[in-house]
């Protein structure tokens, strides 16, 4: 038997988190953030943190609070602009900072679960990124080396998993977290629904239970929109 | 008189062809989408992991699942798919992107674009810029002819980092329209917005320039 | 308008065909196969290609019967031990053949149709597969570089595309298939079944339309099945 | 009395854990499946791209759609999930799979795995195999512990072109069962098979190792 569902954060978290270590935590934004595992994370105190997301929440939400929270003490990411604290933090040498280009940030995360150690983009060659790393020219072009990524523990969101840890993301909420969910040593996931083994449809699903370790169902999540834009709806005729 | 934003987006427009797969930046391309000729089958792509974006929702129908990558909440269309951000951007590395329209703080006369950071400032990260311009088949600039310091953004040499190097194809500004030859090619003027002549294009431009006017 | 859709496979393959280019054909044995195109490059006459497929199909089925025809000069595949004449054909010299892993095979047209231009696996480190090759040490273990791999022309098969040529694949008939889609200059696609746009789930869609450029309807397909195992059904009480 | 086939796999079937994900390869790693204790959550993984594989389907109900690795017919499980051939050697070089079980030609007292090609004869090629021992967790070799001719398998060095170098953790002969300390580490003889001697295997076997027989 594969026991892998627990009650809630603080019990999927517990035995996993140390001092100094690297987590990686899914989302876009705050789109497809886990945000129960975030504020266990919170509640545990822990240190030091290395964290990889493409963003760092918001002030008051999402991995902002870990930021608030003095626990990070590096982030790897491709965009901060959101966060305020941050600007502060890091402008006060209190924060470490390492800029990935979103897709080379991606595709460090996906090498990193998927076993390949290094891979040639073109992207940021010749610019500030590829500073310090091997080139090599393919065809007349010429590529950055980049490395693999892994953490020590992934922390994404689903919208839907089974016992098993078999999982499907929501429209854009998917974002991140399928690579992390194999970047990590240890992948915690925070699902909407749970449902029983047989219950999805085994040609759809996003990530398969193998990368799953533990699983809880998200409570309470406030699941906030950063930019509310809309149309006016047109009059009925 | 200088285009507006609209114009400006307007003639990027007609740069789309029928068919095309594109992915607009944030700020001015973003209008371009409203500003497509009706009838044109057009793809849009977000790099948080869509292809076929909608509008914007009605009132009272956003979901905070479905944003694109400037955060604002958006709509499917029928041909929408979703994917993971490591499949989105395989398809903008790939060279699977027709055209990337993005806006630009400058550019230099070699089609080098800087976009993503002025030192002393605050930082906020390149995002996805640096894999769109490496990786579409085409990318458009659109941005300010100057600075709001008057400075021009067409330059000799970029003076900001760079966010990729011989990258640029077309320069669209609220003054005039340049194409590059080929990538790392010469810069050619080909339009200026009406009323604007050469002379103020001239001294408000930095980069050396063809003139190529259709008369 | 995008007018993907086509009659047959002739009139798919018409103007993309030419002496001397490199196909990647997807399928894994003689599963997932696409039969319709496979008969229509037999037909069209074309020679000198270079195919990239993971298996060589049998004598009489799938590229075998491009075998048969003298058309393929040199074949990129990870194992090609069902077929007796290619046994012939290479040991008449009248055949080139590169292996790859598996892996390395799928990963090098993964990476091809995603601007990775080259990647370290620890794949085949020490064996001959990595004989003139660069290697590297990332972490106290040994990398084999690879490149990635495109094609001419990528001749796939889905279960259903919508005519915007958004796929899905059914069961393991999907193995090679997406990432031939991505790594073709041109992607044609012959599926089982075509639907209206609208109709495949977003969420599902395993290959979206911007990888392909023609379609067709698979018309009388075999779909044999190489080893028929079973199991006896048990006696109903 | 050397074991059976079945009689291997059982041995091998030991060695797995409740909850491991398992690539079985072709030939007697196949019966592995069939001799795991009731009760016990293993997950089968097939290169081709699937993960929760189901035994043989009932006659008639066979599906061209559905094989395994071995291009046999086969049928899901209720947690069965499919992915592309990319994902799935994603799954395996990215160190997912608990164990690999496969057969080999040779294995030497490195580790060394030579299981793909014979000089002189028909390359048919290495399929997934290089893959799984360079990606494994724990990599199992199921083999004859001699050839045909008599000639030992486990071997000081492999004669035949290399699948991987360092790659064993675990060696089941029809006489005996051996261990590698830790990859690339001492090769020691762990269990004879009923009724075979110490000195038998000492006969049979060229690669040099420790014994450590448990009495």
């Amino acid at each position: 038997m594969r026991k892998k569902v627990y009650a809630d954060a603080a019990s999927a978290l517990d035995g996993v988190l140390a001092d100094g270590m690297t987590i990686m935590a899914g989302g876009f934004g705050l789109c497809g953030i886990p945000e129960n595992l975030i504020a266990g994370i919170r509640d545990a105190g822990v240190k030091n943190l290395t964290v990889v997301s493409n963003n760092c929440g918001v002030d008051d939400f999402g991995l902002g609070i870990l930021l608030a929270n003095g626990q990070i003490r590096k982030m790897i990411s491709s965009y901060v602009g959101e966060n305020k604290l941050f600007e502060k933090l890091y402008l006060g040498g209190e924060l470490e900072l390492e800029f990935n280009p979103q897709g080379t940030l991606a595709e460090r995360i996906r090498a990193g679960g998927a076993g390949i150690a290094g891979f040639y983009t073109k992207t940021g060659y010749g610019t500030v990124i590829a500073e310090g790393k091997p080139t090599r020219e393919f065809n007349g072009h010429h590529y950055v080396m980049e490395t693999g990524l892994t953490a020590d523990l992934s922390i994404i969101k689903a919208w839907k998993a089974d016992k098993e840890g078999n999982l499907i993301y929501r429209k854009t909420a998917r974002n991140f977290n399928p690579m992390m969910a194999t970047a990590g040593k240890i992948t915690i996931v925070e699902v909407e629904e749970l449902v029983e083994i047989g219950e999805l449809d085994p040609e759809n699903i996003h990530t398969p239970g193998i990368y799953i370790d533990r699983i809880i169902v998200e409570q309470g999540a406030e699941k906030r929109i950063e930019k509310v834009t809309t149309r006016k709806r047109e009059e009925v005729k | 008189m200088a285009w507006t934003r609209e114009q400006m987006a307007a003639r990027a427009a007609q740069q789309i062809r029928d068919g095309f797969y594109v992915n607009l930046g944030i700020g001015i391309p973003t209008l371009v989408a409203n500003a497509l000729p009706p009838g044109m089958t057009v793809s849009f792509q977000s790099e948080n992991g869509m292809l076929g974006i909608g509008p914007f929702p009605y009132e009272g129908e956003e979901d905070p699942d479905l944003i694109n990558a400037g955060k604002q909440t958006v709509t499917e269309v029928p041909d929408t798919s979703y994917f993971s951000s490591s499949d989105s951007f395989a398809m903008i590395r790939g060279g699977h992107m027709d055209l990337s329209i993005l806006g630009s703080m400058q550019v230099s006369e070699q089609g080098d674009i800087a976009n993503w950071m002025v030192p002393g400032k605050m930082v906020k990260g390149m995002g996805g810029a640096m894999d769109l311009v490496a990786g579409a088949k085409e990318v458009i600039v659109l941005m300010e002819h100057v600075e709001k310091s008057g400075a021009p953004k067409l330059v000799t040499r970029c003076t900001l980092p760079l966010t990729g190097t011989h990258v640029t194809d077309f320069v669209i500004t609220d003054l005039a329209v340049f194409e590059f030859t080929k990538r790392g090619g010469t810069l050619v003027l080909k339009e200026l917005a009406p009323g604007v002549s050469l002379d103020e294009v001239r001294a408000k431009t930095e980069a050396k320039f063809d003139v190529g006017l259709a008369n």
